[in-house]
């Protein structure tokens, strides 16, 4: 029978990991202590030297990964297409930087990337045959703000469903799920001086429509936004409009979409804003979503993603370790809801 | 998001060498979740107790030893600034800065994979040197 | 001393896409003895019928398929021209040059390694368009 | 007893190649027929995608020169330490590059690199425990205008004499044994608008002083130069500067630097600029240098590298293979001189 089994990306634990509470070992310790099967990587934020890491660095990592008995689930890497100032990189510069991603993460132990959002699909598709000779898969991150609507992401998708490879498919980012704007973001933004009257507005269009992706913006993570006059005639700096902008960054996505792509799903990030004391995330129905998993008989990994590191007051400490331990223990309570 | 990050606690001070104070340094954590090229820092700003420092007496470095201008780094592609490690700003300055209270500004702009519009942070300290 | 390899005899030609003339375009070989970077092609100057063509009409192929602007090649490192192979030089001028005989100048400036000091060669045809 | 040994240098045959009258197979062909028994090549000017070659044009190269029998006596190679525009490249930036060129000369079948005048010694020596581990020697080329004196020549030896590996040398070449100047540039220069004037006094200079390096330079190839006051009175353009600037390229060296350094040379660039019908160099002795190989118990090889291409005027034939074989000729017939 098909079982759910769960990860820890390490982007949960960043904060952690940038001041010092925890190196790389300790890493991954933490996400073996909170009762994680599998481990997601960002080798650019602690691979030093990622993607040519010296030998000793990739052999630290391994080390310490067999230490733990984690599985290596994922690596979630990134395309420098911006890596000039004065221009961007062409298709084919770009195919060589994601075959040295492909590379590294070999090297890493891993088998899956996640292909951040936005990554081209004339790109992806000429690193193919390169992926499919040294036995790795590539994945494109559906995320909110730039999910299946937007331009990039259904072209990528177009390209998935035409070529039919096993080393292509996609990680659904489960913050296009969110029912409610992560308040945790709009209490930042109130405490960097959001004006009080937009916070309360930006709150109330996405109770009205949903989320406010659909109701500003292009859908492709930045670009043309159009706020509504009556939300602009609040505006009182441009860290308002900012607000508002970044608002359009969750999505309230009905759950079918995972009927739809399940064929191409390789694997989910568990977004997670906001863990309460009752064990339930603020802004997304995980039990909702395990029990249409289950349904539809998924047996991979689901990996913590915990965003709220991002929205915590500056100098106010993080909750990493609590709210990770929360989430996996919410995983584990609804790890087999609906079957 | 990332200003928690911008400017190190402790970290602005005079800079000596070889018995003479050359220069005044702060240092900072990316305002990003991973390490970058250097070339993908986009801006610096400086601010010294209201003073915008020119843009061409600043230099940057990932490791204390490499130093580069602003101008220099936009083709540094071989240099990466580590996650959780600190990027050194200095000001070419003789004499560095007085003796004292000052506000410091440092303000950081780094571009990301496939969006057009650099991003960043700002922090202000109030720094005795 | 490089000059014999500088606009290749009879590469001069207007350039049609999809039935518009969209530009004039010559050829040439490296003025140099062995393949580069396109980053360190220093400059290229095309002057027709006595008139200089501004720079940033200018654009630089190494396979005549993808174009760069002379400041985009600043940092085009990944493109290699190779020892032996044309490099194209187009100016993106709608309607291209009068059907005629024109009188046309090109010159190259390549940087090498550990010389400071860019070098390269150049030549003036006549040319029926 | 030991046996001097002949090479042709690819460089020798580059307007033939440019040109497309011989590709690559052909090159070798070639150097195969005028009697050597090696050949040395210029990585970046006749293998494709030179530093990262792919394995179908490393595999050509190879088999070309299998079918040829040539041994592959050395690797001219180049840290390209102004790839940007904006900047020099830093001490890090190059070693790396010299460890690709290592890489791709060792794959191309080389164990032995020429590195270009003013390559950096402390570049040089960072890449040193590399060149050991993968068994590349690297030897600086002693060039005219650029030799022992130079300021970054002299500092590599200082280098090379206090670290004494096995994997550091020398490549000396011939034009430091200039006895005249070569008539060819002269007359190319006449060619195109040199000061007739300016042309006679800088011969003469060159007869009265040995070279006009010692005369006018640095030694660093480039740099500070300074004229006498009746060649500058003679000057009407900046051609005639160029002129007398580019005349101090060449150099008459005393044999005697090859008893100083033979312990460190690992190959010559048999360098020439005119082979005259009698079967003699223009500016260069060689039964003189060859008598003194031989007396030194050399037993290496000397490449033909034929630098007149470049003074033939505009639009006339190069006759590069007409010139390699009258130079491996004259080898040839002076090679066991002395002994
Ligand atoms: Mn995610
Ligand atoms: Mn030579």
């Amino acid at each position: 029978m098909s079982q759910i089994k769960t990860s820890v990306s390490m982007y949960s634990l960043q904060d952690s990991y940038a001041r010092h509470r925890l190196d790389l070992e300790g890493v991954l310790q933490f996400v073996k202590d909170v009762g994680a099967q599998g481990v997601e990587l960002i080798s650019d934020q602690m691979i030093t030297g990622t993607p040519f890491p010296s030998d000793a660095t990739v052999t630290r990592w391994r080390d310490a990964l067999d230490r733990s008995g984690l599985a290596p689930v994922c690596n979630d890497i990134f395309i420098n297409s911006t890596i000039y100032k004065n221009r961007e990189l062409r298709v084919a510069e770009q195919v060589d930087l994601l075959k040295r991603e492909l590379d590294v993460s070999k090297r890493l132990g891993f088998d899956l990337v996640r292909l951040v959002s936005n990554t081209r699909a004339d790109v992806t598709e000429a690193a193919l045959p390169y992926a499919e000779q040294i036995g790795m898969a590539m994945a494109l991150e559906i995320h909110a703000g730039m999910s299946f609507q937007g331009g990039l992401t259904s072209e990528w998708i177009r390209m998935m469903r035409r070529v039919q490879s096993e080393n292509l498919g996609i990680v659904v980012d489960f913050g296009i799920f969110c029912d409610r704007h992560p308040r945790v973001s709009t209490d930042y933004f109130r405490s960097i001086g959001v004006t009080p009257e937009v916070a309360d507005a930006v709150e109330r269009i996405y109770v009205e429509n949903g989320d406010t992706m659909r109701a500003f913006a292009s859908g492709d993570g930045f670009g043309d936004v159009s706020f509504p006059p009556e939300l602009t005639a609040l505006f009182r700096s441009d860290l308002d409009a900012e607000f508002a902008f970044f608002s359009t960054g969750y999505e309230s996505t009905p759950l079918d979409v995972l009927d739809e792509y399940f064929p191409y799903i390789r694997h989910f990030h568990g977004k997670f804003y906001e863990m309460l004391e009752d064990g339930t995330e603020y802004s997304i129905d995980y039990p909702a979503i395990l029990t249409r998993l289950n349904a539809l008989g998924y047996d991979g990994y689901i990996s913590s993603e915990y965003e709220g590191n991002r929205f915590t007051p500056v100098d106010q400490p993080i909750h990493d370790h609590e709210q990770v331990r929360r989430h996996q223990a919410m995983l584990a309570a609804h790890l087999n809801d609906g079957k | 998001m990332f200003d928690g990050y911008v400017f190190t606690d402790g970290s602005a001070r005079n800079v000596v060498e070889n018995g003479e104070v050359t220069g005044f340094q702060v240092e900072t954590l990316i305002t990003y979740y991973r390490g970058i090229p250097l070339s993908m820092v986009h801006d610096i700003e400086l601010v010294v107790d209201g003073a915008d420092v020119p843009r061409d007496e600043l230099v940057i470095s990932p490791d204390g030893e490499d130093w580069f201008t602003l101008a220099e780094a936009e083709t540094v592609t071989t240099y990466r600034w580590e996650y959780g490690d600190p990027l050194y700003v200095r000001w070419l300055h003789a004499g560095g800065v007085p003796a004292g209270e000052h506000e410091v500004t440092l303000r950081l702009k780094i571009r990301v994979a496939y969006i057009p519009v650099p991003f960043g942070g700002e922090r202000t300290r109030l720094v005795a040197v």
